[in-house]
This record gives structure tokens, sequence and C-alpha cells, in this order.
């Protein structure tokens, strides 16, 4: 591996890089939260409360670790170190800055995977303790994956129809010239989009979703054992979490539009990038300001009964749009 | 094999008078069995009223609950004139009225926003208390405190209000109600709101009454009980306004009953305004009163409220008795938490406007025999798989 | 349509609508002109009656001797009051007034009294009319 | 059904029980009555003037006796009720009335938590339902000193 590649996979677009893009997120969630609810949000540190994730963060990591002893710490541990690192691994093969530090044909259904797994633990945080709360918030978070996994995968297959690949890279890079080439293919890759927004929403358990740490019934679900150095680094996941989910969306259904050949068009690009992330985040940030939570017993009913079977129509949509010209011919 | 966990909801919530613990036990995620236990925060306030003079009961009264203080003290020093034989000037009644429904507004849509947040939704719990900070705003101007108004007195009112206050009120008013207008129609309209509250805890209008439920418990339920104007106090007789009912007899009913209230409220309160009489506001009243008894009843917030003075012609009252709303709430909405999941305990608690924390640890107990366990992770897990 | 938030383009108007939180030690705060505040305590006006002290709620207004002049002034213990200014009211003689004050958190209780220095205690004129 | 000659159908519908009745002010009565035949008077009063909600039920401590008294609301006529009984301190006891009014359970147990008057036929008082629970069981703050 030469050093060019480690700098990549280091600092940008990298590590390093992907952990300021976190910190950001968190703090234009919360301002942008509070700018829906005609509060100020975070004001003090830094210009407008820009620090205010990495204040906390920091805080958070001198913090006493109180260590519950009913729970299992060593599996608790280590699942929260595994969870953001696959985060991180499946953003090399995501554009953030418009190309990929590693690709290959197939990598959207290893990133998809990887994305499941990183559920998963989560699942594992909240099974490790012997809480009703934990307990019951695992269960919850268990019964969620079930009910938006699947479709995420399915409508993610939409546009990988639509530019006929597998790798994200690619996708990416052909997705807006497919769709402008055949303009019927807008209804479904429209309706996939808000169809795919709904399942993220689900993953990153936003409002209507933030059914497994509920706090007015479960107080913190899965999360409320757990304190100090542990607590910063689930954050640090979901912060990464939102990174994963905005820029994926962004290149599965927005592409890269700026191909980044040169030094210069990287920077130009990455900015393309970084603004479609924020505008996927807004979507997405709009419905969790307006909405209450519903019930686990909804989500399944919405998922199973609605989205799933719409994201297999909307595919066979696709197929449909896509073989027609061949059959009329 | 079935097996129910106890899950505590409850009790402590230093902010409210009248916090309960609600033990339910819970097979799977429905609620098989609920018990409530109430009195965590009793401070004894009737005991304390026998050792203070007539005028500091007032303040003691008032204290009972920082929400409804207005019709706390109103109701305490009804009951007082009652039983002194005191008549209010006109212009005193009225103030009266037009304070106790500023507090009425202001606690509908304290607790509308606490449903809100309740849910998770957050936003609309924003917005409603940002735009609940202009009554607060008024109260503050014609009472001199944001929460403890210290208006009511033996005799009459404290403050007046004169023409710059009576504009202000208006036009603030008329913000209040397009704000509450809006609010409404959001309530009524937003599908998830709807889907979380229509159908939760039914109250059926047969239960309510026999089960003494009050204020806008009762009336979500379709029960004609409004004290205002069924034993009308205070200037009531005189103004006219709509008793607020809705058939649904659902924790959403009970909520809009309050939205609809408010917006009854604003009106009652321009009513008052525009025929506010002149003359005094207070009338003097000795230190020591006459032997006797008053009853007084109020609809407050949260309902039907009665204070009842006993005294035997001293400075301090022999007995006084303080029947709270939510205190005949709990027994009438308790059992129709049973066959609703957890998901759905905080949309119906907060439907009858009470105060609630809940955090506790498990036990399990086994539903057939009530014999409390204590399990280790590896049995918990064996029993899940074996079920 | 009927499966959208109502909140939704309220949500989005409101950011870029101008945020109502009131930046409190940051900002000066606009309380109205008629709120009930600290008391102020006039010591020349006051015959020491003592009924501020008989109506109380709190038991923030405490009466002492003071020798010199024989007579009774009273303290008040800030720390106790609730601003009900109850004896504002009771008081015939205007020697305790209600300010708008209400910034008066303190580290020590002491600082919060509010005492008469003995010297600045006159001796009450019998039959003088106020 | 209105308010005139309330208190004659009054006097008429408990006329076995009744010590005393009178009108205290409008839409107001006071009615005393035998204390062993309580739950059927607030019977008798549910069958001739309908639904009765029951707002508190307390007692005062007069030394020598207590006086217990249900404040009532009359769905029918719409008139509050007073409905006092006299009751022995040294051995109170009174019948239920959460047999015709179940909304009167939790006024039933905090009456006896706080004075220590046992209710006949109402199976769930008991101690601590509003005091804390290692309140002494013997001692009833309400009642006063002798």
């Amino acid at each position: 591996m030469d050093l060019f590649k480690l700098v990549e996979v280091v600092v940008f677009p990298g590590l390093m890089y992907l952990v300021v893009l976190a910190i950001f997120f968190e703090w234009y969630k919360r301002k942008l939260v509070a700018r829906m609810q005609s509060r100020l949000g975070p004001t003090y540190t830094g210009f407008r409360g820009i620090l205010q994730p990495l204040a906390d963060f920091l805080k958070l990591l001198f913090k006493e670790d109180i260590e519950v002893t009913t729970g299992d710490q060593k599996m608790l541990t280590l699942v929260l170190l595994v969870a953001p690192t696959l985060f991180i691994f499946s953003l090399f093969f995501v554009p953030v800055t418009g190309y990929t530090i590693f690709s290959f044909e197939g990598d959207l259904l290893l990133v998809l995977f990887i994305s499941s797994i990183a559920s998963l633990l989560l699942y594992l945080v909240g099974w490790t303790f012997r809480s009703s709360f934990t307990k019951a918030g695992a269960a919850r978070l268990l019964l969620q994956i079930v009910g938006f996994d699947i479709a995420a995968i399915a409508l993610a297959l939409v546009p990988a129809f639509e530019a006929e690949s597998l790798c994200i890279a690619t996708i990416s890079e052909k997705i807006s010239s497919a769709v402008i080439s055949n303009p019927l293919l807008l209804i479904p890759h429209g309706f996939a989009f808000i169809l795919f927004l709904l399942a993220q929403q689900a993953d990153l358990e936003e409002d209507p979703f933030d059914i497994p740490h509920a706090e007015t019934e479960l107080v913190a679900g899965y999360i409320t054992e757990i304190s100090g150095r542990k607590l910063a680094f689930l954050d640090l996941f979901k912060d990464l979490q939102m990174v994963y989910v905005s820029f994926f969306t962004a290149s599965l259904f927005f592409g890269v539009i700026v191909k980044p050949l040169s030094a210069v068009l990287v920077i130009a690009s990455s900015v393309e990038m970084f603004l479609k992330a924020l505008l996927v985040l807004f979507i997405l940030f709009t419905i969790e300001a307006a909405s209450t939570r519903i019930r686990i017993y909804n989500l399944l009913d919405a998922f199973w009964k609605y989205i799933i079977p719409l994201s297999f129509f909307s595919l066979s949509l696709l197929f449909i749009i896509k073989a027609l010209p061949g059959v009329l011919l | 094999m079935s097996y129910a966990v106890d899950l505590l909801f409850g009790p402590q919530h230093p902010a409210l008078h009248e916090p309960e613990r609600f033990r339910f036990k819970v097979d799977g995620e429905i609620i098989v069995d609920v018990d409530v236990k109430i009195g965590f925060i009793h401070r004894g306030i009737e005991k304390l009223a026998e050792s203070k003079n007539f005028i500091q009961n007032i303040y003691l009264t008032e204290r009972i609950c920082g929400i409804c203080n207005v019709a706390h003290t109103l109701c305490y020093v009804q009951a007082v004139e009652d039983m002194a034989g005191i008549e209010v000037p006109e212009r005193a009644k009225y103030l009266r009225v037009i304070v106790h429904e500023l507090n009425r507004i202001h606690s509908h849509l304290l607790i509308l926003g606490v449903a809100a947040e309740l849910l998770g939704w957050e936003t609309e719990f924003m917005y409603l208390w940002r735009d609940r900070e202009a009554i607060m705003d008024i109260i503050e101007d014609v009472t001199g405190n944001r929460v403890t108004s210290a208006f009511n007195t033996i005799g009459g009112v404290r403050r007046d209000i004169n023409n710059t206050q009576k504009e202000r009120m208006l036009k603030v008013l008329d913000k209040v109600e397009k704000d509450t207008r809006f609010h409404k129609k959001v309530l009524e309209e937003d599908p998830l709101y709807r889907e979380r509250m229509v159908n939760m805890g039914v109250l059926k209008t047969r239960d309510a009454i026999e089960r003494c439920a009050v204020g806008p418990t009762a009336r979500g339920s379709n029960v004609d009980y409004d004290v205002r104007a069924h034993d009308p106090y205070a200037a009531y007789d005189e103004i006219p306004f709509n008793v607020i009912r809705y058939k649904e007899c659902d924790s959403w009913a009970r909520m809009m009953v309050r939205v609809d209230e408010t917006l009854e409220s604003i009106n009652i309160i321009r009513y008052a305004l525009k025929h506010l009489p002149g003359g005094e506001i207070r009338v003097k009243v000795p230190p020591r009163l006459p032997a006797g008894e008053g009853l007084s009843r109020v609809e407050a917030p949260r309902g039907e409220l009665i204070h009842h003075v006993f005294c035997k012609g001293d400075v301090k009252p022999y007995r006084l008795k303080v029947r709270t709303p939510t205190f005949a709430n709990i027994l009438a909405i308790a059992p129709t938490f049973i066959g609703h999941t957890i998901a759905d305990v905080p949309a119906i608690l907060v439907s009858i406007d009470p105060c609630f924390s809940c955090t506790d640890r498990l036990t399990f107990v086994d539903v057939s025999s009530g014999k409390v366990m204590k399990l280790s992770l590896g049995e918990i897990k064996r029993m899940y798989w074996s079920r | 349509m009927k499966i959208i938030p109502k909140l939704v383009p309220t949500v989005v108007k409101t950011v870029f609508k101008k945020p109502v939180t009131e930046q409190y030690p940051y900002e000066p705060p606009k309380p109205s002109p008629n709120i009930r505040g600290k008391i102020v305590y006039d010591v020349d006006k006051c015959v020491g009656c003592g009924l501020c002290a008989i109506y109380c709620p709190s038991g923030a207004i405490e009466m002492i001797m003071i020798k010199e002049v024989k007579r009774r002034i009273p303290i008040f213990h800030l720390d106790r009051c609730m601003f009900c200014h109850q004896c504002v009211e009771v008081c015939r003689f205007g020697a305790i007034t209600g300010s708008r004050e209400f910034e008066i958190a303190a580290y020590n209780k002491n600082e919060l009294k509010i005492i008469t220095p003995k010297e600045r205690v006159k001796p009450l004129k019998v039959g003088e009319k106020k | 059904m209105s308010e005139d000659n309330f208190l004659e159908k009054l006097q008429n519908c408990l006329k076995d029980y009744l010590v005393d009745a009178k009108k205290k002010r409008d839409r107001l009565y006071i009615v005393e009555v035998k204390a062993e035949a309580v739950d059927k008077v607030v019977k008798a009063l549910k069958e001739s003037f309908g639904d009765i909600h029951v707002t508190t039920i307390s007692a005062v401590d007069y030394i020598e006796y207590l006086e217990v008294f249900y404040d009532l609301w009359l769905h029918g006529p719409k008139v509050a009720l007073v409905l006092k009984v006299k009751v022995n301190s040294d051995k109170p006891e009174l019948p239920s009335i959460v047999g015709v009014i179940p909304g009167a359970l939790f006024n039933e147990c905090e009456v006896y938590d706080l004075f220590g008057i046992i209710f006949k036929g109402n199976n769930h008082l008991k101690k601590s339902f509003i005091l804390p629970e290692h309140f002494p069981k013997d001692y009833f703050p309400l009642r006063k000193k002798r």
C-alpha cells in the first residue's frame, strides 16, 4: 500500500475527515431542529456553537465510567469499538468527495450488509444489560430492523438497476445521465427516493421512528445504562451513521455531477456532495421535527404492509420501463 | 406459561402537587393489571391550614398547585366569604373571572404541550409553550407575577386593571386566539397524533358519571358537568359561554376539550373586559370571622375543585378540606389502561392532566401465583426462548 | 396526502424566522412594570406595629426590640420571602413598598436580610401624626 | 327537574332518616341524617334524583363527636348537597357508599387514613393510603388533641 493511499484512508477523505463531518452534522442537526422549533440551539462554543458536539464528546470522554455489574461490560466495550469503525469502513466505498478510496463491482451489497451488522450491534448494546428498559429497547430495535432493512435493500437496488451496476462509484457516476436519458425513470426513481428516506429515518431512529429509545416510555431504551466514554462512542457511532446515511443516499439517488479529475475538481465535487448530504439531512430532520413517535406495531404495519410492497412495486415498475422499449421495438 | 413484568410508573415528580405511582403488570407489551398508589407528596396542608390565619391561608392554598393557583385561591376566598357572609363588589367578581380564565388558558396550553412532548413531538411542544408565553406575560402584567398570582383576597381582589392593560390584553388575546386555532387544526388533523390518541383510554359516559370524573376528563366523555355553568360563582352567571363536550370519550377527546375551552376562555375574557363594571375592587374584612361553615366549588383547569371551611369564631379556620381534581380523575382513568400497550400509557395518563415520572427497576411476577422471582440473565433468556 | 404530518410547512417556515429565545443573562430581561419584586423598607415611617409580621405567610418578617429607643422594628429575611406583598398591603403607614427588582440571588443567606442599623432607628414620638 | 320545592322533595324522600335539612344558599342544601343509614340515604337520593357525583367525603373532629360530611352534586336537579352525619369518635363506624357510587372509593380510603373512620363494606380500606408507609397505624393526623 503506497503512502498516498494511507493518507487518503487516515486523513482525507478517510477517518479524520469523516469524524469532522460527523461532528459537524451533529451540530447541523441540533441547530436546524432548534431553529425549526424557534429556539436558538448551541450558541456558546465556537462560532455559533459549532464546537459544541466536540465539547460534549470530550466531556464525556473525561467522565467517570460507571460499570453496571449486571451487564456484560467486555462485550459492550467491544461492540462500541467495532460499531463506529464499521461505518467508517463502509464510507470508504461511498463517494464522499466525489471519488471512492476503494471500489469494486458489487460493493453496494457489502455496504448494505455492513450497515445492517452495525444496527444489529446496537441491539447487542441493549441486550447485554439486565434492565427492563434496555431490554425492552433492544427488543424494539430488533423489530425495527426487521421492519426497515428489507425495504432499504430493495430500494437501494433501484438506482443500481438504473445505472446497471452494483458498484456505488459507478452508480453515482452514471445515475444522472441514466435518468436524464430516459425521463420515464424519474417515476420509480423519485418514488424509491422517498421510501428510501423513510427507511433511513428508521435506521437513524429519528421521529417518527425513535421507538427504541422513547424517553417517556423507556427512559432511554437500550442506552439507559451506558455512561461516560461508552456513551461518547455511542454518540460518535450515531453521528457517523448520520454521515453514512446522508452520503449514501445522496450518491445513490443524486449522483456526482462534477467529475473529480484534478485537485481543484476534487474540492468542487466534495462541496457538491456535501451540499447534497445537507439537503438529504434537511428532509430527514423536517420529518423528525414535524411528527410524533409512533408505536412499534404501527411501524411494522407501515413497513410490512405498505413500504416493502411499494418498494418491490417501484422495482418492478423500473423493470417494465427498462424492458418496454426492447419489447416494443 | 404467562409472565407479567411489573413496570413502575412513578412516583416522584417534584414540580407538581399530586404525584402518583402506577404499578402496571405487563404481559409482553400489553397491560393486564394496574395498581395506583397516591400521596407521595402529602404535605399536610389541611392540617397546616388550621394553624395559620385566614389571610396567610390564601398564600398557603395558592401553593397547593402552582399551575392552577388562581383556582385554588379563588375557591378558598369564596369559601371564606360564604362562611362569613361577605358580599364581593361586582368589579372584583369580573376581575376574578378574567384572571381565572387567563390561568385556565395557561394551564390548558401547558398540558397540551406536555402531551405533545410525551408523544415525542418536541416541535409542537415548543410551539405551544412559545405561544403560552404571551399569556404568562399578561398574567405578570395584571397580577404581578408569572405563576403565583396572589390576586384574590378575602373580600375582593388586590389589583385593578387600567385601560392600557385592557388594550394590551385584548391585543395579546387576538394573537393567542390565532395561535390556538392553528394548534387546533394541527391537533385535529395530524395523522400521527390521531393515531396515538384516538381510541386510547376510552372512558364511557356511564363510567365517567359513576366513577365521579370531573373537568375535561368528564366532558371528554360527554358528561354535562361544568361548575361554571351549573353552579355559577363569581360573575359566571352573567357571562354567556358554552360547555364544551366531546362524544368520543378517548384521550384525543379529552385533549380537544382543552383546546376548545381555551378558545371559549378567550371569549369569556373578552366579554368580561367589555362589560367590566366600575366601582370598588374589594371590601374590608375583619381578621376575626364569625363561626360557621363555608363551601365553594370552582371549575379549576383540571376539573371541579372544592374548598370546605369550618370556623369556630377565630382568626384561624377550624378545618379546611380541599379536594383537588386529579384525586377524582385517577380513579376514573385507572381501569382504562388495561388492554393497552406500554407505549400508550403516556398518551392516556397525560389526558387527565396528572403528574408522573417513570423510573424504576423490574421484578418478575407470575400472574397466576403472584410470586416475585429474582432471575439471572440466563434464566430470563431461557424463559424468553421457551415461550 | 393524509399521512403527511400537518406541521411540515410550519416547520420549514420557522427555520427562516427569528428564534424567540431570550438569552437571559446576556440580554437584559423585560419584566412588566407591575411585577412584585424585592420589598423596600423605610424605617422613618415605621411605627413598629408588627402587622406585617402577623400576616406574613412565610414567616419572613421578624420583629426585634431595639432597647436604646424602646421600640420594635422588623427584620426582613428575603431568603424566606415569596414576594406576595401582603406586608405592603397591610402596612398603614407606607413604611414597606414594593420594587421591581427581582434578581436577588446571593451566596449567603445573611446578604438577604434587610436589617436597619441601630443608629438609624429614632424613638417614636407619641401622638405624632404620620 | 328544577330547584323549586327541592327541599320538600328531599324531606319526602328521606323522611325516615332525616335529622335536619336546610337551604344554605341557591343550589346548596345542608342535610343531616342518621349515621347508620348513610348508604340507604344515598340509594334513596339516587333513586329519586338521578345520578350522584361525589365531590368529596371528609370529616371534622368536634372532640365530642366526629362529623362526617359528604359533598354531593345531584346531576338531576343540579343542586349541591352536603350530607352530614355524626359519628362516635371512640368507635367511628359508617356504612360504605361504594356499592351505590363506585367513585367514592378513594374518598372513603382517605377519610379512613386521616380520621380512622371505618367504612363497613369497603374492602379497599388500608392504612397509608395517602400517608407515608411507615406512619404509625393508630395515629390519625387530622383528629384534634384531647
